[in-house]
């Protein structure tokens, strides 16, 4: 679970959900993952949110 | 050379307006009947009674119709404490936020709780609306919400024609930031020097600099030091007032390419008619008194012609 | 063509004005929703997804205004995106609505703008001027008149061509039930007699500020197939920085660059001659010839001519803005969706008292920023390669 | 339709306040050449670009624009931009390379939260008539969130404080991270509340930073990473803006958006919670329990 250490490590508004995706991206490139998971999120208390699914072959 | 301080130079940036928004029927009536101290639920598509009202139901999306009147008094569904409370807060001394649901209705409204401190603030406990002196048709007709044990004040309700607008002033602050090379461009305009700097890339001179050369993507970088006079490429005569205008129209806001710069920049010319200014014309940088200038190009109070001959339409076509 | 075929099968406008007192900002966007649902016969549970397009959030001050309309756009339990790119929003809104059916991701997409200006003030949103700024511009004519002026030294245009397009455009416009503006007696001389506001633009050569809002339904080629639709036959959209040193700022390369990427996926190759009906973002007169070269329906510099032949009115050979264009209604964030909307009715024969008389190809085109932002769209009555 | 992959990421170190201006320049330029030199492209061999922001977070309409100079946009440039997290403009791309019209895309986002007062601009994202006006700070308006779950069992405030914890011990091998360090629940549940049940330990830090990520398809992205991620489902949803109709206990659409991209099986897990309790609602929404990660 948030390898990266997560917003709570780091919290730049409007970047911070597609560093999620980078970051899993990046746990799938160095061989770490084989399937991992991003989410972003916007609005208040979690109103709208995107889920990235990202796969090694 | 221009004294250097790395520091980029950054000054407050207020963005303020108070903003007129038409409410439409459902606020409407919601922001009417708290001003007559009553408080307007609407029933949604799964029955619910929704508090504040909402225009379209969440579920289906059709537009909602069926208003059901709730209580002034309800329960504390979850709250939070603020200690220090922020600018434009229902309460500017200690307070909950808290969702409170009235009686008869189905969701929480989001509102102010003055408890007084947080250990008599509790899960489940009943509070009511403490109206506001002046009710004119906002949710700040309700001043917040209090415990029962607290002594009711007694507020009168307003009436009048039916509320349709509400007037929601926004004022936020910033620290606006110049980038490194504009903030040494600000520095020489504060000893009367025009610092352009060159694209490492393409070679041009920009002025004022940029963060980033916008064909190159890459800083510009040394600096060259421009004369205070060049041509008029271009001009409009402005003859309309606006909100924060520096001077009386009509004047002509112009761009003068200095000699040496490879893009103009705006600024007015004055010191003959309006009609006079043409494409081409030459002019010089009028400064204010020294003991006035500051990081800021309005040293430049303005431009004037020189009187020397017009330059070509071919040695400047290529900066329209 | 990118991907899946795509058509508009409905669309939908409020009526323009320069205040909407009567309705909410969410009321605003549902007049225009549900025309543009009940025009195309969908109901919510048949759109997957929505778009929104707006201009700055300054305009209405509400940060990301699609999180607190999302019930209103029928959004809710689905996915929604807020597009933002400054005056050409309305087109690159309709794009990327587009992209959505033509990727093959959703079969469905309502695509929605709007500007309620009345909540603020346009002139003030758009002259918030940070520090270290010298406050010399006078609003989006005061940024626009010294490149006309540019326009008419490179062209050799005569002064009134201005007042030919403003005349035309609002004319049109009172065909339009629509639009903002009716003037249906407005004539050339009326509008140079009107004052003068940065010259040389007049008071009647510039767009009003308007309450308003925009909707098109696009559908996939399955839902599209056997029912009246305007088939999108190519979409572009381009961006260059908006001062750079040598920058053609009177015929922007990124709308060159745009109109012939646009033309090339139209498969179009003499676009005076092969589109029948054009609505250009006109805000101010002078960008109907500027735009006409910009996007190669004329020669560099003989646009004016073009425009003075009267071969862009109703009748001629290029009709431009039958809907009475920018010039009659402005509601900013919308306006470049309304000149999408607006070119799809003309294909649909949906266009009323504007529709041009046999009208199957038509460009919906947008711009924005300091003319640096371009979308545009061609729209036709026939599926693509079917011509 | 060939499928897509992230091929190349790289974000500015996270600070508390960068010297930079708000449309982000000086903090995207050294983004943008690193991850261009990483993969060997260069400007002219991206198809597509978008960008998330905005204006609101500057305090100016159209800062975005200020950040096309940081591309070097000459010659014209596709580009869209989207005035949300730039996840969104990463899925509008997504969504350009699906239609085959370009076979790369570089998306960027940038925010400089330090130029405002960010607590009181989120207020702003709320329904302009009947709260906004109130201007319910983003702090204390997600404490009201926390209660609700810790009066229904569902955490309590040291499960609060390990995630806190964990986040910190994780961040120490994230060079970019504000904010890492040793430390434990027990030592962070003895700071003051912030905004009670909140201490400043469950909110994310004021965070000024940037960060782009390109997109390939298919050969493209084979060529450009040996071990291209690449993107198998894709989905984002919204609830209803209204606070109270919402069960703040749990996301609906975040179960919806996990539901159709396909989450079972996930090794590792990178969500974006601004809060301590929003983590664990969001594993216990997505069904993630402690196995991951």
């Amino acid at each position: 679970m948030n390898p990266s250490g997560g917003v709570l490590a780091g919290h730049p508004m409007f970047a911070a959900g597609l560093i999620r995706i980078g970051a899993a991206a990046a746990e799938i490139s160095a061989g770490r993952a084989d399937k991992a998971l991003a989410h972003a999120t916007s609005g208040p208390l979690l109103q709208q949110n995107l889920v990235c699914v990202l796969e090694g072959r | 050379m221009v004294t250097i301080s790395s520091e980029p130079l950054s000054a407050p940036l207020n963005v303020g307006f108070d903003y007129t928004r038409s409410l439409g029927p459902v606020l409407g009536r919601f922001a009417t009947g708290l001003r007559a101290h009553t408080i307007a639920g609407i029933r949604g598509s799964d029955g619910r009674v929704l508090v504040p009202p909402a225009e379209y139901d969440p579920v289906t999306a059709e537009k909602l119709t069926e208003f059901v009147d709730v209580g002034t008094e309800g329960v504390v569904q979850t709250w939070s404490w603020i200690a220090q409370p922020l600018a434009g807060q229902p309460l500017q001394h200690p307070f909950a936020w808290a969702l409170v649901k009235l009686d008869g209705a189905d969701t929480g409204l989001l509102h102010a709780v003055d408890a007084g401190s947080p250990d008599r603030m509790s899960t489940g406990m009943r509070v009511r609306v403490r109206w506001a002196a002046e009710p004119v048709g906002s949710i700040r007709d309700i001043e917040c919400f209090e415990p029962l044990d607290v002594e009711p004040t007694e507020r009168a309700p307003g009436e009048g024609d039916p509320v349709t607008m509400v007037t929601t002033p926004i004022h936020l602050t910033y620290q606006h930031t110049a980038s490194p090379e504009e903030s040494r461009y600000l520095r020489g305009l504060a000893e009367g020097k025009l610092v352009g700097q060159r694209c490492p890339a393409c070679d041009k001179v920009y002025i004022p600099p940029r963060g980033s050369c916008p064909t190159d993507g890459v800083p510009t970088e040394d600096e060259i030091e421009l004369p205070d006079h060049g041509i008029v490429t271009t001009f409009c005569v402005v003859n309309v007032p606006f909100l924060g205008q520096r001077i009386k129209p009509p004047y002509v806001a112009a761009y003068i390419l200095l000699e040496g710069a490879d893009i103009p920049f705006l600024h007015l010319v004055l010191g003959c008619e309006a009609s006079e200014v043409r494409m081409g014309m030459r002019v010089r940088a009028q400064w204010r008194p020294r003991d006035q200038w500051g990081t800021t190009l309005e040293n430049i109070d303005h431009f004037e012609p020189t009187g020397e001959p017009d330059a070509a339409y071919e040695t400047f076509s290529q900066h329209l | 063509m990118g991907g899946q075929l795509a058509a508009v099968i409905g669309t939908g406008q409020t009526h323009h004005t320069a205040k909407r007192l009567d309705v909410s900002m969410a009321g605003l966007c549902r007049e225009a929703i549900d025309r543009a649902m009940a025009d195309a016969g969908t109901d919510w549970a048949d759109i997957d997804a929505v778009v929104l397009g707006k201009a700055p959030d300054l305009f209405e001050g509400v940060m990301m205004p699609e999180l607190f309309l999302a019930d209103a756009l029928g959004a809710t339990g689905k996915p929604l995106l807020r597009v933002h790119t400054a005056g050409s929003v309305g087109g690159s809104t309709g794009n990327v609505a587009a992209s959505l059916v033509q990727s093959g991701v959703h079969r469905r997409v309502l695509a929605v703008a709007f500007e309620k200006q009345s909540e603020s003030n346009a002139m003030w949103a758009l002259s918030v001027m940070p520090p270290f700024h010298m406050p010399v511009g006078a609003g989006a004519g005061g940024y626009f008149a010294p490149h006309v002026r540019s326009y008419i030294r490179r062209s050799g245009a005569p002064n009134h061509i201005g007042a030919i397009v403003a005349a035309k455009d609002r004319r049109n416009g009172a065909l339009n039930p629509y639009a903002h503006l009716q003037q249906a007696d407005i004539t050339v001389e009326s509008v140079q007699a009107s004052k003068m506001l940065w010259d040389p633009i007049r008071y009647d050569e510039t767009c009003p500020s308007s309450d308003g809002a925009a909707a098109v339904v696009i559908a996939d080629e399955q839902t599209a197939k056997g029912r009246p639709a305007a088939w999108i036959h190519a979409t572009a959209m381009r961006t260059e920085p908006t001062t750079f040193a040598g920058r053609d700022q009177v015929s922007p390369q990124a709308g060159k660059d745009a109109a012939a990427a646009l033309w090339k996926q139209a498969g179009i190759s003499d676009p005076v001659s092969e589109v029948d009906v054009a609505e250009i973002y006109v805000p101010f007169s002078w960008f109907e010839p500027m735009w006409l070269e910009n996007l190669g329906f004329t020669e560099e510099g003989q646009g004016w001519k073009f425009t003075e032949a009267g071969e862009t009115a109703i009748g001629g050979r290029l009709p431009v803005n039958p809907s009475g264009g920018v010039l009659s209604s402005n509601p900013i964030g919308a306006s470049g969706l309304l000149r999408y909307a607006e070119a799809a009715m003309q294909v649909l024969g949906r266009a009323g008292d504007h529709q041009v008389d046999g009208a199957r190809v038509a460009l919906g085109h947008a711009y924005g920023g300091g003319s640096q932002y371009f979308s545009l769209w061609v729209v036709g009555s026939e599926r693509p390669g079917a011509r | 339709m060939s499928e897509v992959a992230v091929v190349g990421f790289a974000q500015a170190p996270n600070v508390r306040r960068t010297p930079g201006t708000t449309n982000g320049v000086e903090m995207l330029v050294p983004v943008f050449h690193r991850l261009l030199a990483d993969t060997g492209l260069s400007k002219q061999d991206i198809g597509f670009w978008c960008s998330g922001s905005s204006d609101y977070l500057a305090g100016r309409a159209f800062s975005f624009i200020a950040a096309v100079d940081a591309i070097g946009a000459f010659p014209p440039i596709m580009e869209s931009h989207v005035e949300m997290d730039a996840a969104w403009a990463l899925y509008e791309a997504w969504v350009k390379i699906r239609t085959g019209e370009v076979e790369t895309a570089l998306v960027y986002g940038f925010g400089k939260s330090s130029a405002g007062e960010l607590r009181r601009i989120m207020a702003m994202q709320m329904d302009p008539y009947l709260t906004t006006p109130l201007w319910p700070d983003s702090v204390g308006v997600a404490g009201l969130q926390a209660r609700l779950g810790i009066d229904a069992g569902l955490w309590t405030e040291a499960d609060m404080a390990e995630v806190a914890a964990s986040s910190r011990r994780a961040a120490l091998s994230n060079p970019d991270a504000q904010l890492s360090g040793e430390t434990t629940a027990e030592e962070l549940l003895k700071q003051p509340y912030l905004a009670d049940p909140l201490r400043a330990h469950d909110c994310a830090p004021i965070t000024d930073g940037a960060a782009a990520i390109i997109l390939a398809s298919g050969d493209k992205a084979r060529e450009l990473s040996e071990r291209p991620a690449w993107i198998t489902g894709f989905e984002h949803r919204v609830d209803t803006p209204l606070i109270g109709a919402r069960d703040l206990t749990t996301s609906p659409s975040t179960i919806a958006a996990a539901k159709a991209a396909g989450v079972d099986g996930v090794q590792v897990a990178e969500l974006h919670a601004p809060f301590t309790h929003q983590n664990i609602l969001l594993r216990q929404a997505l069904g993630l329990g402690k196995r991951c990660g």
